[in-house]
């Protein structure tokens, strides 16, 4: 059986800088594809949310794995002005809510993750299929529930492949929330930024998360 | 007692220039609060920010905040769930346009309108 | 080319302000004018004023006008019709709310819409 | 027959200065209405529009009246920023427009008042029954227009009348359009400020063609 042993809290700390620093150095980038469908501040929104969370790096650190979460979560509403924020911010929040206080199973960890994805969607009053990041955070949430009884490599691989597959998908997608639906149909073909986000970090997690179990 | 209106804008020039307006309309005894910008003073809204100004124009007869876009509903939202729940209760974000909806519900609000009456004038804007 | 955006607000804040955030979702080659205030620099409109920023940012593609309430609309109005007839027919008044209509508008404009279709973009606002 | 003699430069010009002194006057009164149903400030609009007159008065003054009403006209809609600068700018302006170059009958006079109310109507997109100066504007056009065979005395008593009694009936009425609409049902049983303003000058006008008609 997995235990949180696959998420010690050193484990999380060291996800949570790896996820900081690719998403200060994909600034630019997600600025670019923001400017190509939106207002050109995701990576922005982004870089200040990892910047949150580098400054209180030493507060998270003694917490408890779903503790840690949820301040996490709190940090990073509160520093970005953009509809991200709270959206990214309630996925942070939401899983460390999801979580039992002692141990969790894998499964636990995977039901989280899908409270966590339904409760972005009520905060965003949206849905999949709207070209957003729910189209990367839902497939990945139901491939990581649905895997979950299978070894942990396979399951996190379904996890990524998932999210890789979702933000394919989502690129096809005609925009109807957010700062993107006001180019409606010229968004189809173009990457939606949240999308892209989501994915790189599920990436990240499930990379991180396999080393550590390798 | 009348209800209160929080104007919450991307921009601290619409929500300052907004909240003039909503005045000019409501005379000089309605609450009136507003906020605008993200955290670093950018455009954007900030849920710390949202929820100072909620406490600062709370009252008991409610308060109806007009958004503009995207994150500004979202952080209200947010802010309004942190409030205490009674106080929460009298808290209603309205879907209507930001600078007509503010006009709206201040006029409501100034003429002895409920929350609900407020809202309502506010998304009225939208049915034209 | 592409299509001129006119914000016209009663308040000089608010026009700022809505012309920031239309700037930040066209980026920077987008023609976007604004005017607020009346004569006077108090709240309201200035004919004189739409005139001239009209005048300043017309293009052949045209030029969306965005207003706020009541002679806000009745002053760009005038204003067009002070226009050359072959300038003036390039240019439409939106029905639609300012900030929200504003920032449509600009994003459909930049992305390489035509009048019509910015016209229609920011009055989509309206139906939801 | 009458003739333009009812209302020469001269006469349109006292008839000016006594407009202008009036609604000054009554700035602070019609403040006061347009507080309890608008924004306040109908009363210092108006007030702009006569001085903005006067500060022009030498210019008006050599032109013949069509000319004069069209002049004035424009410096209304230029100097004042609410919604009644246009609708009374363009009252003034399709009053000139509608008169013939040359001597104008009472009847002329009458189908521009006429044509001048219908003008106001398509600038500021509404109708009669709305609670606005087209309340009061319609009724006295169409009691003037009906009494215009009368002798002189009688059709100026008409119009007033019909002035007076437009502003009682709009008092009732419930307002759904320009700031007014905004206090909806709560504007019944209050004075429109632009009605007011409209049944002042229609009875200021009268009073003083009167005068020089005795
Ligand atoms: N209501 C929503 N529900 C889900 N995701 C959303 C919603 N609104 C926006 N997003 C996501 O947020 C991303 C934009 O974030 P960002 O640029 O940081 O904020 P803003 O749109 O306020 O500038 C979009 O690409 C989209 O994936
Ligand atoms: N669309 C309209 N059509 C006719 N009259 C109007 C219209 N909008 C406003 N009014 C008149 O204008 C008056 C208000 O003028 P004022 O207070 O000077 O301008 P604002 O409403 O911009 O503050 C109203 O009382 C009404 O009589
Ligand atoms: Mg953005
Ligand atoms: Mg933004
Ligand atoms: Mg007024
Ligand atoms: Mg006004």
């Amino acid at each position: 059986m997995t235990t949180t042993q696959d998420a010690t809290q050193a484990t999380a700390l060291a996800i949570l800088d790896a996820l900081c620093a690719r998403l200060i150095e994909a600034e630019a980038e997600l600025n670019a594809l923001d400017r190509a469908v939106g207002d050109g501040d995701h990576g922005h929104n982004l870089a200040r949310a990892a910047n949150a969370l580098l400054a209180i790096r030493d507060e998270l650190a003694p917490l408890s794995v779903p503790e840690m979460l949820k301040r996490a979560g709190k940090a990073v509403v509160m520093s970005v002005g953009g509809a991200s924020g709270p959206l990214y911010g309630t996925l942070l929040l939401e899983q460390g809510k999801g979580l039992p206080e002692g141990e969790a199973s894998r499964a636990d960890w995977a039901r989280a993750f899908t409270l966590a994805v339904e409760g972005v969607a009520r905060r965003g009053k949206s849905a999949e299929g709207e070209k957003t990041m729910l189209d990367v955070l839902g497939p990945a949430a139901r491939a990581f529930e649905g895997a979950v009884d299978q070894d942990f490599a396979s399951a996190l691989a379904a996890l990524s492949q998932a999210a890789v597959d979702g933000h394919l998908h989502c690129r096809g997608l005609h925009a109807s929330r957010g700062r993107a639906a006001y180019v409606g149909e010229r968004s189809v073909g173009q990457d939606d930024p949240g999308a892209t986000t989501a994915m790189i970090c599920v990436q990240l997690v499930a990379a991180k998360l396999a080393e550590g179990a390798a | 007692m009348t209800v209160a209106i929080l104007i919450v804008s991307h921009s601290v020039d619409v929500a300052r220039g907004t909240a003039e307006m909503a005045r000019r309309t409501a005379g000089p005894d309605l609450a009136i609060g507003w906020t605008g910008g993200n955290p670093a003073g950018g455009l954007g809204t900030s849920m710390g920010a949202i929820a100072e100004q909620l406490d600062a124009i709370w009252g008991p007869d409610g308060v109806a905040i007009l958004v503009d876009v995207g994150g500004a509903e979202t952080n209200s939202e947010m802010a309004v769930e942190e409030m205490a729940p009674d106080k929460a209760k009298r808290v209603r974000i309205c879907q209507a346009p930001l600078v007509e909806g503010a006009i709206m519900a201040a006029a409501e609000a100034a003429s002895g309108g409920t929350l609900d009456q407020v809202v309502s004038a506010a998304e009225e804007v939208m049915r034209g």
